[in-house]
């Protein structure tokens, strides 16, 4: 309904194969920037920012890690929050040692020792597939909580185990402030979302669909599955990883193991079926719908009268995941994203119905 | 010497309980080939059931309204989740195994609560000391763990005779060949699932009292049953014997590794030390120990 | 006006608009062309759908195709006068072809693409064609096999390569091959191209189009560029075309809207225009390109409407009480806002949100978003169609034209559309109506001549200048122009009134219930007409009022229908009782025949069109007893069923009598 | 596009040299020798169970044979993978359509290309400069095979969603677009209606012309067969019974006796 699609013919195939060809979609998107850049920070509270937005975006950001592995490239994890653990232990680790990194460096050399972590525990995806995969991914999972608990050069020796990251400043402007770390968190999954987009849109995008569609077709083509496993097995634990490093360092501020358990590695599992496997957008999707579910559960209740107590309300979480899980690969498989693209497809088309 | 085989012991009759929750494992996966990521769920679901029934009625009533519980469980998952799913590819339905699970573990909780509840079916608990005339000072091992060893002999016996000789069994081994063929014994796909699952629900249910009576029943029983994952791996995953096997070995290796490697490491190797056995299995033996080769065909 | 009867109007040219400045000195298409590519380089000129995207050409880069082309064509040693022969679908080289020809000299003469061999043979013969240039291969195919029947044509250039690896004919030569002839006598001699157009004047031939007559042999109409150049101008003036504009080429090269529409306005005002990716993609490439002007007859009108309302049939309720009600709207309320009439509030807020709701994704999803300007001509339209569209805030306005007459004769300018008329004569258009009612007009744009058809021209084109159309046509109080039929059909009642026979049966057939109408009363007291029923409306509407029926015969003759189709008749006269002309053809009696009129029994052509006299002495004993004052009348015929067996009809029809209404020309005025 | 000069048979491209393959004591091919001249169709035919898909399998690298050699563009090579086979220009289709369900026409015509890609993950995630104007001209390309093979019109759909026809020439099209020199079909034409045979074998042979691409097909159409390939060489029992032109073939008694199923 809302588009004007008549008249928006492509002359160049780089505007045709353009994230948004469509105009109204490009207004959409600005729409959105605009708020996220300009309206939230001027107008949210404190709290919605970093009670929200910042998990939100961190959590999306993960489940595109996670997203460009399965939904892409068709291989399950079950380890992403061994992998974003990696990246928190290692931006705490550059910090400490180095304190003269920058920010920025220390971020993308955390998601570096994510990625490297996550070809190791790749390297099984070439003799084993599916779950005996997910399983072995889990194992990733297991060690890396262990690793971090047990070997103490890790957490610097801390006694309690628990770590916490310095001041933080990037060109000697400290981030400080609950808008500050918004608006770097924002920064950086703005861009790493482009660049998972425009991965997946392209040669190597093409190389892991056409692994996760058909392994063997793929290989006949001249797909070598060792590089398209194995690279999006880097790519993938990359943003975990700096996911990971945000998470600690942005988030949550100080720390310990648990924080990245395999409660996180299933809730990431989570977003990204409900938001669709295969979709960038449907990381944002499934991010917020995981994290709406909890504060619906608080409040709902809470504003109808009859409070629910903390154990029930995790307990109901557990149910209602649980059952979203079942309910969207049944009648939805490509999840939340798959919605919006068809009620998009029916907007293009109204009034008719096909 | 006689301390190598009280751990070794020790490991084995933690193996006989990764066993028992990998049987329930097998018995899904051979006859429908989904890999229920929810044994686990439902081996705390079974226990918790069974310890808050006992406090209203009788231990062999409240054992039966237990196995009555799985099967209705058994009946909804087959109508809620199998059926819409079928002929879906296998890492689906994967997934979904994990949304019932996530589902079985906060429905048991909302419904029977989440405190940790002590099961007692006046099981013998006392250690003895065996293998006195092998080693010197014999082997101390807790009464409880021949018990456990001994219930889950009777199982995996009962389970053999149900699957060798009855009829149903034999229905469900064919299911496990060949769908197509499975029709023509002449037992619906739907039914067989159902049985399959309240089978596994019962194995989850035994599995339950054992863990339950050892550990107490609690939420981490959902989360120890991922313990059973590696011993898959290395039994294979339609192997029944592979199953008590790759028990038996994942439980003695990791709590030995444990013992003598562990403190190298600074401890607690045994969290992950039975996934790396088993991925290192994987690279040699993608199958298993007992498990069926898997031929890629073009 | 008066009412009174007018039978000469003329409009003044209307001169001093920004194309006609910019183009002071250029005579011809290829100076246009030089024009466009200084005043537009940057701006595109030719599109094409094709590889997946539009692939687009700037003037500046159509400047240099062409030139390289018209180089090449010379160097395949084409004279001044010789004529090139141009077969295919809408495709840019196609068009620059045709100008390219014009530079050097050679008449471009566009071949209906989907003539079969033998019929391109004629033209190829009768225009003496020295040069083909076709699409493909399959065009080639057809070249190849009249090729040595007619000696005259000499070589044949090829657009598309695919399968023409085999060709090895010496004669047959690529596109791309002769482009690059033309690159080396242009790297030669870089001032050929310039000096070849400087050789050409207004009244050249720019063109040569042939009709496909309705009878006999198609004519090649002569039109020199002064005719195609100012008729363009002219109408682009008209309705303000400007080089913003974007286009669809889908309608045959052969044709002279498209050759006027993409080719003549497109070099004058500047704009774009695209070619689909084949014939079979049209509807697909129309939305995406979203023309800004477009042309169509009222068919493809049609088409699309009936595609509009089979596809809402499947919508959900709510989207169908959804567009029935703002639809109904719109009918109300959209042609009078077209029409920058005063309209109330409330119904300007309604009409906006319906906008917001229908009309504009209905537009959008048809591919009419950016429509600023459409046409429709050639027959005539039904007003259910035509308010559709206009309603839709979609500016569809009717025209009159003739290839003799470069097109334009007659245009409806903005704020005074209607469905039933064809507008007053366009700029430097004259058009006067004979005693015969026969339609005749003076213009720029009049042609030379029929190539080689002395004859032909002298019996069309009087003496002093005026070209008979062969239209029977009147004015009306607003000066609109309106064709009721062909001049040749046109008789008079007894009294002398005349009798457009074919206006009468449009009129009817406007109903959704009457398929088919033939009228009669040439010679006779009264008008009368055999009315065929839409068994589907009719059925339709029978249903919902309870009419139980047994068949198509028992549907015709019931009485409840000779009562619908009583009303439909008494509509039609009260229209008539407001044109001076007609309104004493009203019809006075009528009948409904018992069986559809059908092509297997030879009483439509193939076309789905009456055959008046066949029909007329099949069923004389109805028409007898219309004339005779008889309440019933008999009638047996023989049949051919669907299996082809032959069979006898009979059947016992009523007579049906109709009001008729007192002239009251005055109404129409308001 | 490879520019050959129209069908002009030439030299031996491809050797099979007493093959032997056998799955767990199951011989599927034994002792199979034949070649494959540059630019010509070469069928292999044979009833079923005969090895012909077995050698279509052996020729892309996808079995390994325990005996034998194959000799491609005068090199010897004994076990490759399937990678190899594809960067070295052997290019095939399967029986079973093998597309990727996901992706649409365009994506999977694309991968085809992939091997002749070489922009970089970085230069991939800015999708701009260098690696977006090789993404652009491999776009191009293929634009040329979905206008060769004329699937235009089904340009964006997933190719899940369309017919099985249309699905084959997807495939084909995939294949085309590694620009191969060899172009293995197994089965192009099963399960096809007489209309959609009729245009395969066009695209088939205007493939073979225009692009001067050798083809070896599997195909069980006996009239196709005879039709359009240029030597034909006859499997039964995972051995060769006959080698040459059609004609040869056809009257052959060991092939009529296999297709009759005279006992051996």
């Amino acid at each position: 309904m809302l588009y004007r699609e008549a008249g928006q013919f492509k002359t160049t195939y780089g505007d045709d194969q353009a994230i948004f060809p469509i105009r109204q979609d490009r207004l959409g998107m600005a729409l959105i920037l605009l708020i996220a850049y300009v309206a939230l920070p001027l107008f949210a509270t404190d709290y919605f920012i970093t009670s929200i937005m910042i998990p939100f975006l961190i959590y999306a950001l993960a489940a595109i890690g996670l997203n460009l592995l399965t939904g892409y490239c068709g291989q399950v994890s079950l380890g992403t929050g061994g992998f974003m653990a990696v990246g928190a232990y290692a931006a705490y680790n550059f910090t400490i040692r180095m304190p003269e990194l920058n920010l920025i460096v220390v971020f993308i050399l955390a998601g570096g020792c994510a990625a490297m972590v996550g070809v190791v525990f790749g390297i099984p995806s070439l003799r084993i597939k599916g779950f005996y995969l997910a399983v072995a991914t889990l194992a990733a999972q297991f060690f890396l909580d262990w690793a971090f608990a047990r070997i103490k050069w890790f957490t610097n020796y801390t006694p309690s185990g628990s770590v916490a990251a310095p001041p933080l400043d990037i060109f000697g402007f400290a981030i400080n402030t609950p808008d500050r770390r918004y608006f770097l968190i924002l920064a950086i999954v703005t861009v790493m979302a482009l660049a998972a987009k425009n991965l997946v849109r392209g040669r190597v995008g093409r190389s892991w669909m056409a692994i996760r569609d058909m392994d063997i077709a793929a290989e006949i083509i001249g797909i070598r599955p060792l590089r398209a496993k194995l690279s999006a097995f880097a790519v993938s634990s990359f943003y975990a990883g700096v996911a990971g490093a945000l998470w600690a360092f942005l988030h949550l501020g100080a720390w310990e193991p648990l924080a990245f358990d395999i409660n996180r590695s299933f809730i990431l599992l989570f977003m990204v079926i409900i938001g669709g496997l295969g979709s960038i957008l449907g990381c944002f999707l499934g991010a917020a719908f995981i994290l709406m579910v909890p504060l619906a559960l608080n409040q709902i209740p809470t504003a109808l009268g009859i409070p629910l107590s903390t154990a029930m309300i995790s307990h109901a979480e557990f149910m209602i995941f649980g059952a979203m899980i079942v309910f969207f690969l049944i009648v939805e498989p490509h999840g939340l994203a798959r919605l919006w693209a068809l009620g998009k497809e029916k907007l293009r088309l109204w009034p008719f119905p096909h | 010497m006689g301390f190598f085989v009280e751990v070794l012991f020790g490991g084995f009759l933690a193996g006989v309980l990764y066993a028992l929750v990998a049987l329930g494992f097998v018995l899904i996966f051979k006859a429908s080939g989904v890999f229920n990521f929810a044994q686990g769920a439902m081996v705390l679901f079974a226990a918790l059931s069974l310890v808050r029934l006992m406090e209203w009625m009788p231990i062999p009533v409240a054992l039966l309204v237990s196995v009555a519980i799985m099967i209705v469980f058994a009946l909804v998952v087959e109508r809620l989740v199998l059926r819409p799913l079928v002929n879906q590819e296998g890492i689906i339905l994967f997934m979904a195994t994990i949304g019932v699970s996530y589902f079985l573990d906060g429905f048991g909780q909302t419904v029977w609560g989440s405190e940790v509840y002590t099961l007692d079916l006046g099981l013998p608990k006392e250690p003895v000391i065996i293998l006195e005339s092998l080693f010197e000072g014999g082997v101390l091992v807790n009464k409880f763990d021949l018990v456990a060893a001994v219930i889950a002999g009777v199982l995996v016996t009962v389970l053999a005779i149900f699957f060798q000789k009855t009829r149903i069994g034999r229905a469900l081994r064919a299911v496990a060949d060949d769908h197509q063929a499975a029709q023509s014994v002449g037992i619906p796909l739907r039914d067989i699932w159902v049985i399959v699952w309240s089978t596994s629900g019962i194995v989850a249910l035994v599995a339950g009292i054992v863990w339950g009576s050892a550990l107490g029943v609690q939420f981490s029983i959902s989360l120890v049953a991922l313990k059973a994952l590696p011993v898959l791996i290395l039994g294979g995953f339609t192997s029944v014997p592979g199953a008590i096997i790759g028990g038996l070995i994942i439980g003695a290796g990791e709590k030995l590794a444990e013992v003598y490697i562990g403190p190298t490491f600074g401890g607690g190797i045994e969290n992950w030390f039975a996934y790396m056995l088993a991925l290192l299995f994987l690279l040699v033996r993608p199958q298993g120990l007992f498990g069926e080769r898997i031929i890629e065909r073009v | 006006m008066d009412g009174s009867q007018q039978t000469t109007m003329r409009r003044p040219a209307i001169g001093g608009g920004r194309s006609r400045a910019r183009l002071a000195g250029c005579d011809t298409f290829p100076k246009v062309l030089i024009a466009n590519a200084k005043d537009f380089a940057d701006r595109a000129a030719s599109r094409e759908k094709d590889l997946g995207i539009w692939q687009t050409w700037t003037w500046s880069q159509v400047l240099e195709e062409t030139k390289k082309l018209a180089a090449g064509l010379s160097a395949l040693g084409a004279k001044r006068g010789d004529k090139i022969a141009i077969v295919g679908d809408n495709r840019p080289r196609l068009y620059w072809t045709m100008c390219a020809a014009q530079a050097i000299g050679c008449i471009p003469v566009p071949v209906y693409q989907d003539a079969i061999a033998a019929e391109m043979g004629f033209v190829i013969d009768n225009a003496a064609a020295r040069f083909a240039v076709a699409e493909d291969q399959e065009q080639v195919d057809k070249l190849l096999q009249i090729k040595d029947a007619h000696p005259n044509l000499e070589t044949i250039v090829f657009e598309d390569a695919r399968g023409m690896r085999h060709y090895t004919q010496p004669f047959l030569l690529s596109f791309d091959k002769v482009q690059e002839m033309g690159a080396a006598l242009l790297q030669r001699d870089s001032g050929f191209f310039e000096r070849e157009v400087s050789l050409g004047k207004g009244d050249d031939i720019a063109v040569m189009l042939y009709t496909s007559g309705t009878t006999g042999q198609p004519k090649g109409v002569v039109l020199t560029h002064t005719n195609v150049l100012i008729t363009s101008l002219n109408a682009a003036e008209l309705d303000n075309l400007t080089e913003n504009e974007e286009t669809l080429a889908y309608l045959p090269m052969a044709w002279v809207g498209d050759h006027v529409f993409s080719l003549g306005q497109s070099y004058v005002a500047g704009f774009a225009v695209g070619c689909p990716e084949s014939g079979a993609t049209v509807m697909t490439d129309l939305r995406e390109l979203g023309p800004t002007y477009f042309f169509a007859p009222p068919r493809i009108w049609e088409n699309i409407l009936t595609t509009v309302m089979i596809r809402m049939e499947d919508a959900g309720a709510i989207k169908r009480w959804l567009f029935k009600r703002f639809m109904d709207h719109a009918k109300r309320i959209g042609p009078a806002l077209l029409d920058k009439k005063p309209v109330g509030l409330v119904d300007r807020l309604l009409y906006r949100l319906g906008d917001l709701l229908v009309y504009a994704p209905l537009r959008n999803t048809l591919g009419f978003s950016r429509i600023r300007l459409a046409y429709t001509a050639g027959e005539a339209i039904g007003p259910d169609i035509f308010d559709f569209y206009r309603s839709l805030g979609i500016n569809v306005k009717q025209l009159y034209g003739m290839t003799e007459a470069s097109v334009f004769i007659c245009i409806q300018p903005d704020g005074e559309v209607k469905p039933d008329t064809v507008g007053p004569p366009g700029p430097e258009v004259e058009v006067r109506i004979e005693e015969s009612g026969e339609v005749l007009f003076k213009s720029p744009g009049v042609f030379l001549a029929y190539y080689k058809n002395d004859k032909a021209t002298a019996e069309t084109k009087t003496a002093d200048g005026w070209v008979r159309t062969g239209d029977a046509g009147f004015f009306g109080a607003d000066g609109h122009l309106r064709i009721v039929d062909r001049a040749k059909d046109v008789g008079k009642l007894a009294d002398g009134t005349l009798f457009a026979p074919k206006y009468l049966e449009n009129k009817l057939k406007f109903f959704p219930y009457i398929k088919e109408a033939v009228a009669f009363g040439a010679g006779k007291d009264f008008a009368a007409a055999f009315i065929n029923i839409d068994l589907a409306a009719v059925g339709n509407w029978a249903e919902r009022n309870g009419i139980v029926y047994g068949g198509y015969a028992e549907l015709a003759a019931h009485p409840e229908v000779y009562k619908l189709i009583k009303g439909c008749v008494e509509q039609v006269n009260r229209d008539l009782s407001h044109e001076t002309t007609l309104a004493g053809s009203q019809i006075k009696r009528f009948l409904v025949l018992h069986k559809e009129l059908d092509a297997d029994d030879g009483e439509l052509t193939r076309t789905r069109k009456v055959r008046r006299n066949f029909v007329q002495d099949r069923y004389l004993p109805l028409v007898d007893a219309l004339f005779s004052g008889a309440q019933r009348a008999h009638v047996e015929t023989e049949v051919t069923f669907e299996d082809g067996r032959k069979g006898r009809l009979q059947a016992d029809l009523a007579i049906g009598e109709a009001e008729r209404y007192p002239l009251d020309p005055l109404k129409k005025a308001s | 596009m490879t520019s050959a000069g129209g069908r002009r048979i030439g030299d031996v491209l491809l050797k099979v040299e007493d093959i032997s393959l056998s799955f767990g004591g199951v011989r599927a091919l034994t002792g199979v020798s034949f070649d494959i001249r540059a630019h010509e169709i070469r069928a292999i035919i044979g009833p079923n169970g005969a090895g012909k898909s077995s050698m279509l399998n052996v020729i892309n690298g996808f079995y390994h044979p325990q005996q034998g050699k194959i000799i491609f563009k005068d090199i010897a090579r004994t076990d490759i993978g399937p990678y190899d086979a594809a960067s070295r220009g052997i290019a095939r289709t399967f029986q079973n359509i093998a597309l990727f369900r996901g992706m649409s026409t365009l994506d999977n015509i694309m991968t085809g290309r992939l091997l002749k890609m070489k922009e970089n993950l970085f230069w991939q995630a800015l999708y701009w400069g260098r690696a977006k104007k090789e993404e652009m001209e491999h776009r191009a390309v293929v634009e040329r095979i979905i206008d060769f093979l004329e699937i235009q019109s089904i340009r964006k759909v997933p190719v899940g969603r369309l017919p099985y026809g249309l699905q084959k020439r997807v495939e084909l099209g995939r294949a085309l677009a590694m620009e191969p020199e060899l172009l293995l079909l197994d089965e192009p034409m099963a399960g096809m209606n007489v209309e959609e045979k009729e245009d395969m074998c066009r695209f088939i042979l205007d493939v073979n012309d225009e692009f001067g691409t050798t083809i070896a097909l599997i195909e069980h159409d006996m009239g196709v067969v005879m039709d359009i390939s240029d030597r034909v060489v006859v499997l039964d029992y995972g051995k060769k019974i006959a080698d040459g032109t059609p004609d040869e073939v056809r009257g052959n008694q060991a092939v009529i006796d296999a297709y009759l199923g005279v006992k051996h």
